[in-house]
């Protein structure tokens, strides 16, 4: 008989042991320290003092679950396990969830009530509670006749919002009826999102036909896309931009009649030059790639928010002018103190 | 028209098929005339060959009947293997007429069926992504279900002609004498396989394990083999059998299980000599338990086993409480090495086993046999094969021909989940209600009006409530409710037929 | 009855039914995910809305996950889910059980 | 005297986890003489609305045959209990099983809360009954007192791991440990005249030891068992057979009960001998255990196998 579900501490070498284990002869096999060390918790059965199924918490993401059915009826044990992990995430209040997981469990998971965002060749991202993604598409502003007319839209994370955003967002203004401007969600930023979200509604507040919009969890998120905000290896960062690529190809674009996605030329990022290419390849030919050339300074440098943080560290003001619009500088200016303080106090600026 | 079943059956395919309407359970003792395969005369030294491209190439042809075992169930690669060989071969219209499908060769199927390559498929059963693809149209001509005994009959008529049969065997020696029972991926009898190793104009042997010449014992003889193929690996055998037998634990099931077995103990037919078969699964492994003991308190032997073979079933051979198994196939290692130890375990083929145009099947002899349901009806017809939302997911497997025993007992949970196993009317019958003695459930058991002398016999065990099986089906219906009516389109999506030839019903596409 | 907080009740295992309960805009919507949907599936949507409906709850998204759940489970679940999301489980609603 | 109604036969009341509808639904199939729906134990904290829920739903409309459906609620010391006690009222539940009693007070206190939830909920008045759980060295030292505490009381039941623990011991194969808490428990149960509820056994896997415990309290004269699985059920009735003989010396005795009636004088006699009161009980006990053991016939007389 299998045992109720239980806690097991991975800090606990005996019990971590076992599990990594059980889960590599289940074919799992990245037990980074990165990854690890993201888990809130873990549960597990035993069939006697045998480990028959596991499934761990990271935040709001279900993690490294495996389930033995030797024995027993199919799915009996995931149904078991998912559920728990499921009711845990409920008791503290999260009610919106996310699993990652290999193609071939993607049918189990929409069995119990998840939701597929977007699939690879041998991956998946799956969601499951409430608000969910339909719940976010239909929150945002739309306008009459949608479906006719020519949509555009443009993801950033605007720390802060440059020249160069505002030159991107007019450029897709000009060439469409309407331009969604999404702001990552994510707060890993020296800039924090509401900063970041009030500076692109700022610097666009002229441009009538742009609607500036929260990227939620879907767009250049924590949850699909970590290695934008942790170094990571080239392989890491095109599995986690296709899947990104693909849920705003599938669902995002589809649902808001989205028909192009504006990019900048990226010349110095290697993390979103390579984004930039797999927007190219998945995208099309449901929505279209705009690829436009970054604008730069006089002295033929491009404007990048890279660029203005560094003059933040080095507190030269006069040449963040040069970068931004006059509502960013008034904003940077205002709060030069608690931003300097940020960056002395570790906030990373080399990053995206 | 209508058959005795009261099944509407579609004019056009019966007629373009040649089929007969379901009449009867009585086969009678019509003459028949048996086939024979064509051979190709050779002294048998050029046999072994180490491409399946080569054999494959030399062999199948646009149009032609191939079929396969199912004896290594889901640890089978030699099925995958032949059919990409074949499917990258570009041939088409192939007639697939193995004896099962399993669940590692669903995505195999599905698409040697979208390349054109499979046209035609006769089975015994399929389920999980083929049964769905099936059910919603995908193949164009309908499946024909057989059940094992009705596969050796078709095939000793010709219904079921073999051109080519890949069979693939744990040894063989280079003539091609093969068994189940020594080498990696061993599975005991070759019952099913026998067939096809008997009446295919083309045998080809697929083995990892080419052992000296001569090799015996040999089930497959080198007189009926053209081909030895030499492959890399034949099956998983962790995943052939169950591995280690277990119990269920499941209080509900063992509850069934214990009921079935007061239901036999207390029938006429045990008595010193009488014979079973119990099956697989979970609970007809309890019943063997629970039968074993009562063997034991009561002094009692049975003269034989029969049917697919378990590990608790050859215990009781070695126990001396069972004279015989007779084996057409093994559910787990433990059967199957016993096979290879107890000389008492005889391999049977699936003729011997259970076709109805013989001289005699060992069904015809059998006392009592303990079968399950997806759904059985007031009219205690049986359906194994399509399940409450009209998706085919089972196999008529030995169901029928089992059925024909002197006492057959169902059993079935009342409900399971939400679904009713007891209901007005089968989705699909597979076994009609006039073999049907006795159905068992968790609350009690039905016995069939018919069955006069048993409602006699089993009105009166201490702790087994007997209900009608109108009483039952609707204790089942207060419990889940009354489903929406099932919705299907015109179209037939397969065909079972009864163990005589006879179609006993039709499974139309779902609509969804 | 308003939805104070989204809200679940039940879990994923055979026989249950999963019911989480959030705000909704203007009426009572049902998401199901059954294996019995065909056969069930406007059955188990009657008990979900008839049940909060006694419960004075008229306007709510239900996610629904079944897993054969039978009627009075689902009344169970949902009342549970309900009381919950309307921070009321405290005072169990009588009159709907 | 045998107008009067026989006591229930009581030798099993099995154990059912109230947040697992997939139990809480089949529970009646196993001819369990009484059914506990375990709100407390069984149920985490965060549960307990919602088993309390699906208990109540189930009572409602599941068909639990002749069994005494019994409802364990949360001590009366948690926020759950005045809820569970109302919820399980209203449910029309024959037997409230009160957790960790200690004091006939707290029997007493929920015999109130019970009333007043009949009344609150136009149950008939004195139709739910209540039983009390030992769990401790003071509630075994209290019991005679718990178990005469109200008329509704229909049974004592010895908890022995909350028992073993609280005696700083744990529990041992032979029940060594238990011997005086389980005379206590029974003595107050006989004297009380309500039914005596032996423990729980827990290892699935020892059917030897389930046995040697089953008959051990069975000749002690415990009326019957708490019970964990439903394969425990079969086991204990089979401890709980009587033997042929004592079937039928009790048909004699019932046997003279009826030839005493049909006679003017009313005085049951057997062999000559006046049959009294506690002979009489006894053989309608041990017949009652025949019928539900299936050992008679439709006249009561014994099935020769």
């Amino acid at each position: 008989m299998d045992s109720p579900v239980s806690e097991i501490h991975l800090r606990n070498p005996s019990d971590y042991k076992r599990w990594r284990n059980f889960l590599e002869s289940l074919d799992i096999h990245n037990f980074s320290d990165k990854e690890v060390q993201k888990i809130d918790t873990t549960l597990a059965i035993f069939s006697g003092d045998d480990l028959v199924a596991t499934g761990s918490l990271a935040g709001n993401t279900l993690k490294y679950i495996g389930v033995c059915n030797k024995d027993v009826v199919s799915g009996s044990r995931f149904n078991t396990i998912v559920s728990a992990l499921v009711s845990r995430e409920f008791q503290q209040g999260i009610f919106h969830l996310f699993v990652f997981t290999k193609i071939k469990y993607s049918a189990s998971f929409q069995h119990v009530g998840f939701n597929e965002l977007a699939h690879t060749d041998d991956a998946a991202v799956l969601e499951d509670g409430s608000p969910d993604v339909n719940d976010y598409l239909n929150d945002i502003p739309k306008i009459a006749d949608q479906k006719g007319k020519k949509i555009g839209s443009i993801v950033m994370n605007a720390n802060p919002f440059t020249s160069g955003h505002r030159f991107l967002v007019e450029q897709a203004a000009k060439q469409c009826d309407l331009v969604y401007v999404f702001v990552v969600n994510t707060d890993a930023s020296l800039f924090s999102t509401s900063e970041r979200f009030y500076l692109v509604k700022r610097g666009t507040a002229d441009l009538k036909n742009v609607i500036v919009v929260n990227g939620g969890d879907y767009m250049v998120s924590y949850v699909t896309f970590p290695a934008y905000f942790l170094a990571s290896s080239k392989d890491a960062i095109i599995y986690q931009t296709t899947m990104d690529a693909r849920i705003f190809k599938n669902i995002i674009a589809k649902g808001l009649n989205i028909d192009v996605r504006f990019i900048g030329t990226e010349p110095l990022s290697r993390t979103t030059s390579i984004y930039n290419q797999v927007l190219q390849r998945q995208l099309p030919p449901e929505v279209e790639v705009d690829e436009i050339e970054r604008q730069t300074t006089d002295g033929n440098y491009p404007i990048t928010a890279t660029a203005v943080r560094r003059d933040l560290k080095d507190n030269e003001l006069e040449e963040i002018k040069k970068l931004v619009p006059l509502s960013t500088f008034d904003f940077i200016k205002a709060n030069q103190a608690e931003l300097t303080k940020r960056i002395k106090e570790g906030m990373n600026i080399n990053g995206n | 028209m209508k058959n005795s079943v009261n099944r509407e059956l579609p004019d056009d395919l019966m007629n373009k098929l040649n089929y007969k309407p379901f009449e009867s359970t009585e086969i009678g003792n019509p003459d028949i005339q048996r086939v024979a395969p064509s051979v190709h005369v050779t002294t048998g030294n050029d046999k072994v060959v180490d491409s399946i491209e080569d054999v494959v190439k030399k062999t199948v042809k646009d149009g032609m009947t191939i079929s396969f075992h199912h004896h290594f169930r889901n640890g089978d690669f030699v099925f995958n293997k032949v059919m990409r060989v074949i499917i990258d071969a570009g041939i088409k219209n192939l007639t697939l007429a193995p004896s099962s499908l399993t669940g590692v060769m669903n995505d195999m199927v599905i698409e040697a069926i979208k390349a054109g390559t499979i046209t035609n498929i006769t089975s015994s059963g399929m389920r999980g992504s083929l049964g769905d693809f099936v059910s919603h149209g995908g193949l164009k001509n309908p499946v024909i279900f057989r059940s094992h005994g009705n596969r050796a009959r078709a095939i000793e008529h010709g219904d079921i002609k073999i051109d080519v049969a890949f069979l693939g065997v744990p040894n063989a020696d280079k003539l091609g004498n093969a068994n189940g029972m020594e080498g990696d991926a061993v599975f005991g009898s070759l019952g099913y396989a026998l067939m096809d190793a008997q009446y295919a104009n083309k045998v080809i042997l697929l083995t990892d394990n080419i052992v000296p010449y001569p090799n015996t014992p040999a089930s497959i003889k080198q007189t009926q083999v053209d081909y030895v193929v030499k492959v890399d690996k034949v099956g998983d055998p962790d995943k052939i059998g169950s591995g280690a037998t277990r119990f269920t634990k499941d209080p509900k099931e063992l509850k069934i299980a214990e009921t079935v077995n007061k239901v036999i103990t207390n029938s006429p037919y045990f008595k010193d000599g009488f014979s079973f078969q119990t099956g697989s699964g979970g609970a007809a492994l309890a019943v063997t338990r629970y039968l074993r003991q009562s063997m034991i308190d009561n002094n009692i032997k049975a003269s034989f086993a029969l049917g697919g073979i378990t590990k608790p079933t050859t215990d009781l051979l070695e126990e001396g409480l069972v004279n015989k198994v007779m084996d057409v196939q093994d559910f787990d290692k433990g059967a199957a090495a016993s096979m290879h130890n107890n000389k008492n375990q005889q391999e049977i083929d699936a003729s011997w086993y259970a076709d109805p145009d013989n001289k005699g099947a060992m069904v015809d002899q059998l006392d009592v046999v303990i079968l399950s349901a997806l759904e059985i009806d007031t009219k205690f017809n049986v359906n194994v094969m399509s399940g409450s939302d009209g998706v085919i997911r089972g196999a008529v497997g030995g169901h029928q021909d089992a059925a024909t025993a002197k006492l057959t007992i169902i059993s079935a949970p009342l409900v399971r989940g939400r679904i009713a196993t007891v209901v007005p009317d089968v989705t699909t019958v597979v076994t009609p209600g006039e073999s049907v003695d006795v159905l068992v459930t968790e609350y009690g058991i039905a016995i069939n009006p018919a069955r006069k002398d048993l409602i006699q016999a089993l009105s009166h065990i201490p702790g087994v409530p007997v209900y009608t099986i109108e009483q039952l089906q609707q204790m089942a219906e207060k419990r889940v409710g009354k489903p929406e009516p099932l919705q299907f389109t015109d179209r037939t999506v397969a065909m079972v037929e009864y163990r005589d030839g006879s179609i006993i019903d039709t499974i139309k596409e779902v609509k969804d | 009855m308003e939805i104070k907080s989204t809200a679940v009740a039940g879990t994923l295992e055979s026989s249950d039914i999963q019911i989480m309960i959030s705000k909704g805009s203007s009426d009572i919507q049902i998401d199901l995910e059954s294996d019995v949907k065909k056969e069930f599936g406007k059955q188990i949507n009657q008990v979900i809305s008839s049940t909060l409906q006694k419960m004075g709850i008229t306007a709510a998204k239900v996610k629904a996950v079944d897993k054969g759940a039978l009627d009075c489970v689902i009344k169970a679940r949902t009342i549970a889910a309900a009381q919950r999301a309307t921070k009321t489980t405290d005072k169990p609603a009588w009159e709907v059980l | 005297m045998s107008d009067e109604t026989p006591e229930r036969l009581r030798r099993t009341m099995m154990f059912v986890p109230g947040n697992n509808p997939a139990m809480v639904k089949d529970a009646g199939i196993y001819g369990a003489d009484s059914i506990m729906f375990d709100l407390e134990d069984a149920v985490s904290m965060t549960e307990k609305d919602a088993a309390r829920d699906l208990v109540y739903e189930a009572l409602q409309t599941q068909d639990y045959g002749d069994a005494e459906l019994v409802v364990r609620v949360n001590g009366i010391d948690t926020p759950y209990y005045a809820n569970d006690v109302k919820a399980m009222v209203k449910a029309g539940i024959d037997v409230i099983r009160l957790p960790k009693v200690e004091s006939a007070q707290m029997i007493k206190d929920l015999v109130k809360d019970v009333a007043a939830a009949e009344k609150e909920f136009g149950i008939k008045e004195g139709s739910t009954h209540v039983m009390a759980a030992i769990e401790s060295a003071k509630g075994v030292l209290n019991s005679p007192e718990i178990a005469a505490a109200s008329d509704r009381m229909i049974g004592i039941a010895l908890s022995a791991e909350d028992y073993t623990t609280d005696m700083k011991t744990h529990r041992y194969p032979d029940g060594a440990e238990l011997e005086f808490a389980r005379n206590m428990v029974l003595h107050s149960a006989r004297a009380a005249g309500i039914a005596a509820f032996d423990t729980v056994f827990t290892n699935m896997d020892d059917t030897e030891g389930f046995y040697r415990e089953t008959k051990h309290i069975h000749q002690l004269g415990f009326d019957g068992k708490s019970l964990v699985n439903p394969r425990q059920i079969a086991m204990v009735n089979k401890v709980y057979e009587p033997t042929q003989k004592e079937v039928e010396n009790a048909k004699n005795v019932i046997n003279a009960i009826q030839e005493a009636k049909m006679k003017v004088s009313g005085v049951i006699s057997m062999n000559g001998q006046m049959v009294d009161r506690p002979v009489v009980l006894r053989a309608q006990r041990v017949m009652m255990l025949a019928k539900a053991s299936n050992l008679v016939d439709e006249e009561e007389n014994y099935i020769e196998k």
